[in-house]
């Protein structure tokens, strides 16, 4: 489904990922673990567009999409949910789950969409007509979720989805994620801090060091590696 | 009585005309953050664009309702292109540096335009044709409200309400209030963040333009320096109802051109602008966000 | 380097221009002889003339991209020379004291007319310091700054004139005066943020200037006040040259003073909490930080530098009238901040250089000059959006670990 | 071991238009004691902290602090966030806010502030109590960025550092302002174990320095072994209080929030 | 000095009042053109240095230093009142003799302090004068409202237009007031205007505000007597107020159509220039021959000798035969009343 072959990107003078490749095939949730800094976020940034890809080239079905603006990725299925939840802050919480589906058309769908998201994560039913900005911070995350499922993503780049959340609600989230891989069978991509979690529900994993892919491997194999253990289990 | 009526009426019309440049001002506030200077110009631009394009068609013999037409659409479409110019060169290059070098380079578009239009037309202040007719049937009225003051209201009316429309129901509209935001995340969720930028100020260039002619038509005389004034009070207005509001916009506006009637009938027209940036001042001191301005969400 | 692909982007963009302009550009009319001109040569210089400018910008964004990827590969961030040479103390006083040199010998060499120039260059420096305080380091968009700047300027005016008093006596009251006047209007509207805190200060340098024009008994109006005394040097009596030269003299020592002060400042508690303010203010309120108060602070000593080079300016002029406090000059104090570099006092020397002298020597350029000012400042921002020279951040030395590891290496 | 109260919290409400994020809270915090704020997203916790710092006005309740040093005691309601400050609270945020155009050094001295007086003539005279004073700062700021493992960074920007350096620097920053209470808003979150096992050790040896601390965290691990005690809020309501034993079982609480198998899950 | 005359020409010859300065050039040039072809004055060359001064006091002072520095004997400016009196002081420092065409402000003369100015102009006070006089005695107005732009020589002209009016008791001030130029709107002001009631009105400053405040009146139905002063007497006040313009009163310079140097001095501008000229020529003209003529009666460019041929030679220029009085003001211009009639301006009774 999405192949980096070689990408580099950087901010300014530095640079961040160095000969990243990657591959994550249909129906796959593959996750991405590193230490603080290691180049996660950037590397989903770098897919979404946000952040220009120097060198290097990704391919979505085959087709490269380094040069799309950030709309045409979307536009061809890739969602993320970014780190920092970035609600839209003044916005209420339908209205910050409409721009989730901005670019869909089917009315019908979009309602449904709604309904299951609410069915969720009821809170935002509840709290709709909240401006999103004054949402806790558990709450937002969960808003976050909500508004990237609303565009019906074919691949869903999660950015440590469960930070800041109560362990109730971390369980559930990991839950909806393996719903979501299964049901509407999404591609998901998903970054962790909480390694342990993200091996648990992925079938594949990458471990990332200052911006260079170090171990790739089934998620079980990274599970009992001892490396792994040692520095992202803290076993 | 009746002078209080009138000084009303003045004063309405006056809110009008800087609710028509207000709004433009708080769209590219609402959207990008930035007090653009260069929208007065933009104005002056279209005031000028009709003129000359009015002259001519009337030299030529064209009937007035298609010169009012004509004239109408040519200043907003070439204010649209300036603004979608403006934005492109001078605040497009830096939506990344620090907050106040787009500031600088607005101030500086603002002196360039400015004295671009006067190198290219003239100095001189030139006498605008009467597009408005004066309408017999208010001949009785004629001297508390004037035809064009009426063509005035009404448009910044449906000027507004077509706005608000745009805003709150559109997809443009949930775009721009979107990319106003957050603009990594309206880029994530598909919008394409420059197209909204320049449809912000091509929208908000166009209603200046439009302000433009019916201002010059009003007054019957522009000149390359009619922006900056007019520019200035707009955004006063803006701030005072809320800036990146557009209800709030033109309730400043209004509030501040009554202000100044009433300053001016009932005081002294010396002091009029001093009363409305006291006026001003005294508002956002116990409305720190203007009078429709959503007070700033401060979760911690 | 150009390639085809540029030329022809090159082309819309003129192509474009060529739209933009024919209204303004090709048709004049003349309402009173009712006749219409076209002028069609205009839309070929427009053509040519964006199309080589275009093709110029081009070519600068290739190369500054270029240089960005050399720069990357060799992972070395690069500073500017000038701030290499700032930082090397071994560059940096032999070049301070050049230029102090060059300065102090800058009326013997050139003519009174050109230490006149400088002197209001170097006013505005100090002005632009001035404002920098508030702006560039305590992050408080100022746009009425010229407002302090009027109240200096008629307190010496209004104190010669009434009370005959001079101009050393009223220094200090005038920059006091203006400092009083930042508080007063600091105090209600300091806690708004940024923009709005913008349009208000705008309005009150509108009202100062308003009151001025309007109230006749007290400013004598639009006419303004004439024959303010120029400054005195122990009763000594001066040719005009002389007391021109002394004012430039003056201004070097205000400025000397200004810069040493300014920089104590910035380095000092009271700055780093003005550095913190611009950043978060809720951090630093978190932090005990008295947000009103070192604001406030910020504010009045900005008002205070204006109110002394405000007593400066009508000292230099012998002549006040509200005409001279205009937004337009709180605009090009600002540009001067922005252009030299927030923070920097460097950057702000060279920016008040650039921005006052420019429109001087292009004086050659006659009716083109304004044209061209404006066109610089929107080139400027746009190709040094940081401003020409960032400000430095001073890195501390810690004595008590020295301390500490000679104490366990004794153990 | 009884230790001196220091802070008392009564009747605490917070209303914002409809939503009652707050609601009658009663709480206590001793000296030298580590209480830890726990409960499911959006029960308050971070609103507490907030009215407790001033940077809301609670609609109703008290919220009286006790010096330990002096045994000055003073009711914080209504005060700025500043002064607050100074009677010796200080705080992290959730979403960190640190200087991040500032250095790591600096953004330690800005926390001494407020424990520092010189102002316009001292900075421009440079007299020797300023220089002294401020040769304190540095020293003090150095001390500690040593103790939370930056002093390699001092003259770094913040925004260089790493997210979980970024969280050690706030909690130092906070620590300038010599605080006898500590309120840490989710240190750990974003943190890999191996940071987080740091931060827990940092924590005690705060602790151990005479300073009382209280905690909002969602990693459960840290919280049962760090705290001495547990208040557990739900819909701005207390739900439960006591030792983390008691938590740990305490049916309400696993209902609301831990959940069933909270002890495998963060194994 | 040297073997030329250095004559300064100083004045806004950029920005938004350019219009009023370059005229001043146009006129310096010719004069000094057509000496120069004659041999120049008592044998020495005339060179014209030309600074603009934007018309701001602030860089007035810089360009007057720059003028003395380079050694100029006489300058014939500055334009703006505000800009004369701050150059003022550096010039009689230098002793450097200046003559203005434009400055109007009656201090200039009458405070005393510049012994060195001299100007072609009448004075403001004089030209209120004229207006006043008219309006009450000519027109019998009673009640008239004082309307300026608050600018320096509109509000100047405005306050003794209102000390006139008060001093003669014959008529009443019933409004004195400024408008703000360059506002979108003066239909507040014009309400107050015919609240006043008032039969007249009496406007200080230029002509686009002129023509706004006219034209609002004309369109509330007002027919008010409006006057005002040389600022409006400008065709282009006729052009762009257009029928609005008709029965306007303005004063002006004395009409000088008639004048033989006047028609001369056009007739040379048509010729070098190719247009009409603007605003000011003929009394830029008259001082430049006035300067010039006393340099070479007085056969020497020091002050005292040049002050006194000023006063004492009489010389014929397009504003008239004229020398100056001890004040510097020019004797023998004066002021006039025209009206607008038929899209012209015509000198009246
Ligand atoms: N906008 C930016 N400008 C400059 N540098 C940046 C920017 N964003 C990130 N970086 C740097 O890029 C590197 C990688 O950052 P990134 O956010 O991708 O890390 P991460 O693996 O997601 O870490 P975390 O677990 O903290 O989220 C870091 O060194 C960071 O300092
Ligand atoms: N400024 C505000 N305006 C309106 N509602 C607010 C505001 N601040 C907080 N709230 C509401 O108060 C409730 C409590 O929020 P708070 O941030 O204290 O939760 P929390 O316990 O810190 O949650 P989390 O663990 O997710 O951070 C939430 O429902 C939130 O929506
Ligand atoms: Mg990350
Ligand atoms: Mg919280």
């Amino acid at each position: 489904m999405l192949e980096l072959k070689n990408v580099e990107t950087g901010y300014g003078h530095i640079q961040v990922l160095h000969d990243v490749n990657l591959t994550i095939h249909a129906g796959e949730i593959v996750t991405l673990i590193g230490a603080n800094g290691a180049g996660k976020s950037t590397t989903l940034m770098t897919i979404s567009g946000i952040v220009p890809c120097r060198r290097g080239q990704i391919l979505l079905r085959g087709q490269e999409i380094q040069a799309l603006s950030p709309d045409k990725i979307v536009a061809l299925g890739v969602c993320q949910v970014p780190e920092g939840r970035h609600i839209f802050a003044d916005l209420t919480v339908r209205e910050n789950l409409d721009l989730g589906a901005f670019l869909r058309t089917d009315k019908v769908g979009i309602k449904q969409d709604l309904e299951y998201v609410y069915s969720l994560f009821p809170i935002l039913a509840e709290r709709r007509h909240q401006s999103g900005g004054t949402l806790s911070g558990g709450q937002q995350q969960m808003l976050a979720m909500s508004r990237a499922l609303m565009a019906r993503p074919q691949l869903l780049l999660l950015d440590e989805p469960s930070m800041g959340l109560a362990p109730l609600i971390i369980t559930q989230i990991f839950e909806i994620i393996k719903a979501i891989n299964k049901e509407h069978n999404t591609t998901i991509f998903l970054v962790e801090q909480n390694a342990h979690q993200a091996l648990h529900i992925a079938d594949r994993g990458y471990v990332i060091e200052n911006g260079r892919i170090i171990l790739a491997d089934n998620a079980d194999k990274l599970l009992s590696n001892p490396d792994v253990q040692k520095a992202y289990l803290g076993i | 009585m009746d002078y209080f009526i009138e000084l009303f009426c003045s004063g309405l019309t006056r809110g009008s005309i800087y609710a028509l440049i207000a709004l433009g001002y708080t769209m590219v506030y609402g959207i990008i953050g930035l007090i653009n200077f260069a929208h007065g110009e933009i104005y002056m631009i279209g005031a000028f664009t009709s003129f000359i394009v009015a002259t001519v068609l009337s030299i030529y013999g064209f009937p007035l309702a298609a010169i009012v037409v004509v004239a109408g659409v040519a200043a907003a479409i070439w204010s649209s292109a300036y603004g979608y110019t403006v934005e492109k060169i001078a605040y497009k290059p830096l939506r990344h540096a620090p907050r106040l070098a787009p500031l600088i380079s607005a101030i500086g578009m603002s002196i360039l335009l400015q004295n671009y239009v006067l190198l290219a037309q003239t100095s001189d202040f030139l006498p605008f044709p009467e597009l408005i007719p004066e309408f017999a049937f208010m001949e009785p009225i004629a001297h508390i409200i004037g035809s064009s003051d009426i063509v005035i209201l009404l448009t910044t009316t449906v000027v507004m309400l077509a706005l608000t429309f745009l805003i709150k129901f559109t997809r443009i509209g949930k775009a721009m209030r979107a990319t106003a935001q957050d603009r990594t995340m309206a880029l994530l969720v598909g919008i394409n963040v420059d197209r909204v930028i320049s449809a912000t100020f091509i929208i908000g260039s166009a209603l200046a333009a439009i302000g433009g002619l019916l201002i010059a038509s009003h007054i019957g005389q522009i000149n390359f320096a009619i922006g900056f004034i007019a520019g200035i009070k707009a955004f006063t207005a803006a701030v005072l109802g809320g800036i990146g509001s557009i209800p709030g916009a033109v309730l400043g506006s209004l509030i501040l051109g009554l202000t100044e009637s009433f300053a001016t009938g009932y005081i002294s027209s010396d002091y009029e602008d001093v009363f409305a940036f006291s006026l001003l001042v005294l508002i956002l001191i116990f409305k720190p966000s203007g009078l429709l301005g959503k007070a700033e969400t401060k979760k911690v | 380097m150009i390639t085809v692909k540029e030329v022809k982007k090159s082309l819309l963009v003129s192509l474009w221009f060529v739209f933009l302009t024919f209204p303004l550009m090709v048709i004049k009319v003349n309402p009173y002889e009712r006749t219409v001109s076209w002028r069609w040569s205009n839309m070929l210089y427009v053509a040519i003339g964006t199309f080589v400018i275009s093709l110029l910008a081009k070519a600068w964004f290739v190369r500054k991209e270029r240089r960005m990827a050399r720069q990357q590969d060799s992972c070395r961030s690069r500073t500017p020379i000038i701030q290499k040479i700032l930082q090397r103390p071994g560059y940096r006083y032999p070049l301070a004291a050049f230029l102090l040199g060059a300065a102090l010998a800058f009326p013997q060499l050139f003519s009174t007319y050109q230490a006149n120039i400088m002197t209001t260059a170097l006013m505005y420096i100090v002005l632009g310091l001035g404002l920098n305080i508030v702006v560039g380091v305590a992050g408080l968009l100022d746009l009425g700054y010229v407002a302090f700047y009027a109240v200096g300027a008629y307190s010496y005016a209004l104190l010669n004139l009434h009370f005959g008093m001079g101009f050393w006596t009223v220094l200090p009251i005038g920059g006091l005066l203006a400092a009083l006047f930042g508080v007063l209007l600091g105090f209600p509207v300091l806690r708004l943020r940024g923009d709005y805190l913008a349009i208000v200060t705008l309005g009150f340098g509108e009202i100062i200037r308003l009151i001025l024009e309007n109230w006749n008994a007290f400013s004598k109006g639009p006419s303004g006040i004439s024959n303010i005394s120029r400054p005195g040097f122990f009763g000594m009596e001066m040719s005009l040259d002389q007391a021109m030269i002394y004012m430039y003299y003056l201004m070097i020592g205000l400025l000397l003073v200004t810069i040493f002060v300014v920089n104590r400042l910035q380095d000092s508690r009271l700055g780093r909490a003005w550095l913190a303010l611009r950043e978060d203010e809720i951090a630093c309120q978190a932090m005990g930080i008295d947000k009103t108060r070192t604001k406030l602070i910020a504010f009045s000593l900005g008002a205070f530098w204006a109110g002394l080079i405000g007593v400066i300016f009508a000292a230099k002029t012998t002549f006040v009238n509200p005409a001279s406090f205009t937004f337009m000059e709180s605009a090009i104090i600002l540009s001067i901040v922005v252009l030299g570099g927030m923070g920097s006092i460097v950057g702000v020397i060279l920016g008040a250089l650039i921005l006052v002298l420019l429109p001087e020597y292009l004086r050659a350029l006659s009716e083109y000059r304004m044209l061209a000012f404006g066109a610089i400042l929107v080139a400027m921002m746009i190709f040094k959006p940081e401003g020409l020279i960032a400000g430095v951040r001073r890195v501390y030395c810690y004595q008590g670990r020295k301390r500490n590891t000679a104490l366990k290496n004794d153990e | 071991m009884m230790n001196k109260l220091i802070l008392e919290v009564s009747g605490l409400t917070m209303d914002f238009g409809g939503i009652r994020a707050l609601d009658r809270l009663d709480l206590d915090v001793r000296s030298k004691e580590i209480v830890a704020l726990i409960g499911p997203n959006g029960a308050g916790k971070t609103t507490f902290f907030n009215c407790l710092t001033g940077i809301y006005l609670p609609s109703n309740g008290d919220i009286r602090l006790v010096s330990p040093q002096t045994g000055k005691e003073s009711r914080l309601n209504g005060l700025k966030p500043n002064k607050i400050t100074e009677k010796g609270v200080a705080r992290t945020f959730q979403n960190i806010r640190l200087f991040s155009q500032m250095t790591v050094l600096e953004n330690v001295m800005i926390g001494r502030h407020c424990r520092t007086s010189s102002l316009i003539l001292g900075a421009i005279f440079r007299g020797r109590k300023t220089r002294k004073e401020e040769q304190e700062t540095i020293d003090k700021s150095y001390e500690i960025l040593e103790k939370v493992g930056l002093a390699e960074q001092a003259n770094e920007f913040a925004s260089n550092l790493s997210y979980g350096a970024q969280r050690r620097l706030e909690i130092g920053r906070a620590l300038a302002t010599e605080p006898f209470l500590l309120l840490l808003d989710e240190p750990a979150a974003g943190m890999n174990p191996q940071e987080t096992a740091d931060l827990v050790s940092l924590i005690l040896q705060i602790r151990d320095e005479d300073h009382a601390i209280l905690l909002i965290e969602h990693d459960m691990k840290l919280v049962m072994t760090l705290s001495d005690r547990i208040f557990v809020m739900d819909y701005g309501e207390k739900i439960a209080q006591g030792t983390p034993a008691e938590i740990r079982v305490n049916r309400a609480v696993i209902k609301a929030y831990l959940g069933e198998d909270v002890e495998s899950d963060n194994a | 000095a040297g073997n030329t005359i250095k004559i300064g020409v100083a004045g806004a010859h950029s920005g938004d009042l350019a219009s009023y300065g370059l005229p001043t050039v146009n006129a310096a040039k010719l004069v000094v053109d057509e000496l120069n072809a004659k041999g120049g004055v008592n044998g020495k060359k005339v060179e014209l240095l030309i600074e603009d001064d934007v018309c701001k006091p602030e860089v007035a002072t810089n360009s007057a230093t720059k003028l003395v520095s380079q050694g100029v004997d006489a300058v014939i400016g500055h334009i703006c009142s505000g800009a004369t009196k701050s150059a003022l002081p550096i010039y009689k420092a230098a002793g450097v003799i200046l003559i203005s065409p434009s400055a109007t402000n009656p201090e200039l003369t009458q405070s005393g302090d510049y012994p060195n100015f001299f100007r072609t102009i009448a004075s403001d006070d004089m030209q209120a004068r004229a207006e006043v006089d008219y309006a009450l005695n000519v027109l019998g107005v009673k009640k008239i409202a004082v309307i300026h732009d608050k600018g320096d020589y509109g509000k100047g002209l405005a306050e003794f237009a209102k000390g006139f009016i008060e001093k003669s008791g014959k008529g009443d001030v019933v409004l004195f007031e400024g408008v703000t130029p360059g506002a979108v709107d003066y239909s507040a002001i014009v309400q107050k205007i015919r609240q006043a009631k008032a039969d007249a009105v009496i406007f200080g400053g230029y002509h686009p505000e002129a023509s706004k405040i006219v034209s609002m009146m004309r369109k509330k139905r007002m027919d008010t007597v409006f006057l005002s002063d040389d600022g409006v007497k400008d065709d282009t006040f006729i052009k762009v107020a257009g029928k609005d313009a008709e029965g306007v009163y303005a004063t002006g310079p004395k009409d000088n159509s008639k004048n033989p140097v006047a028609q001369a001095a056009i007739a040379a501008h048509r010729k070098a220039y190719n247009s009409d000229p603007g605003a000011f020529f003929e009394s830029a003209y008259s001082a430049a021959l006035a300067i010039m003529n006393a340099i070479e009666k007085a056969d020497s460019t020091e002050i005292a000798a040049v002050t006194k041929a000023l006063q004492t030679e009489t010389v014929e220029t397009p504003v008239g035969n004229i020398h100056f009085d001890e004040r510097g003001d020019a004797v023998g211009v004066g002021f006039a009343m025209y009206q607008v009639k038929n899209g012209q301006y015509v000198k009246v009774k």
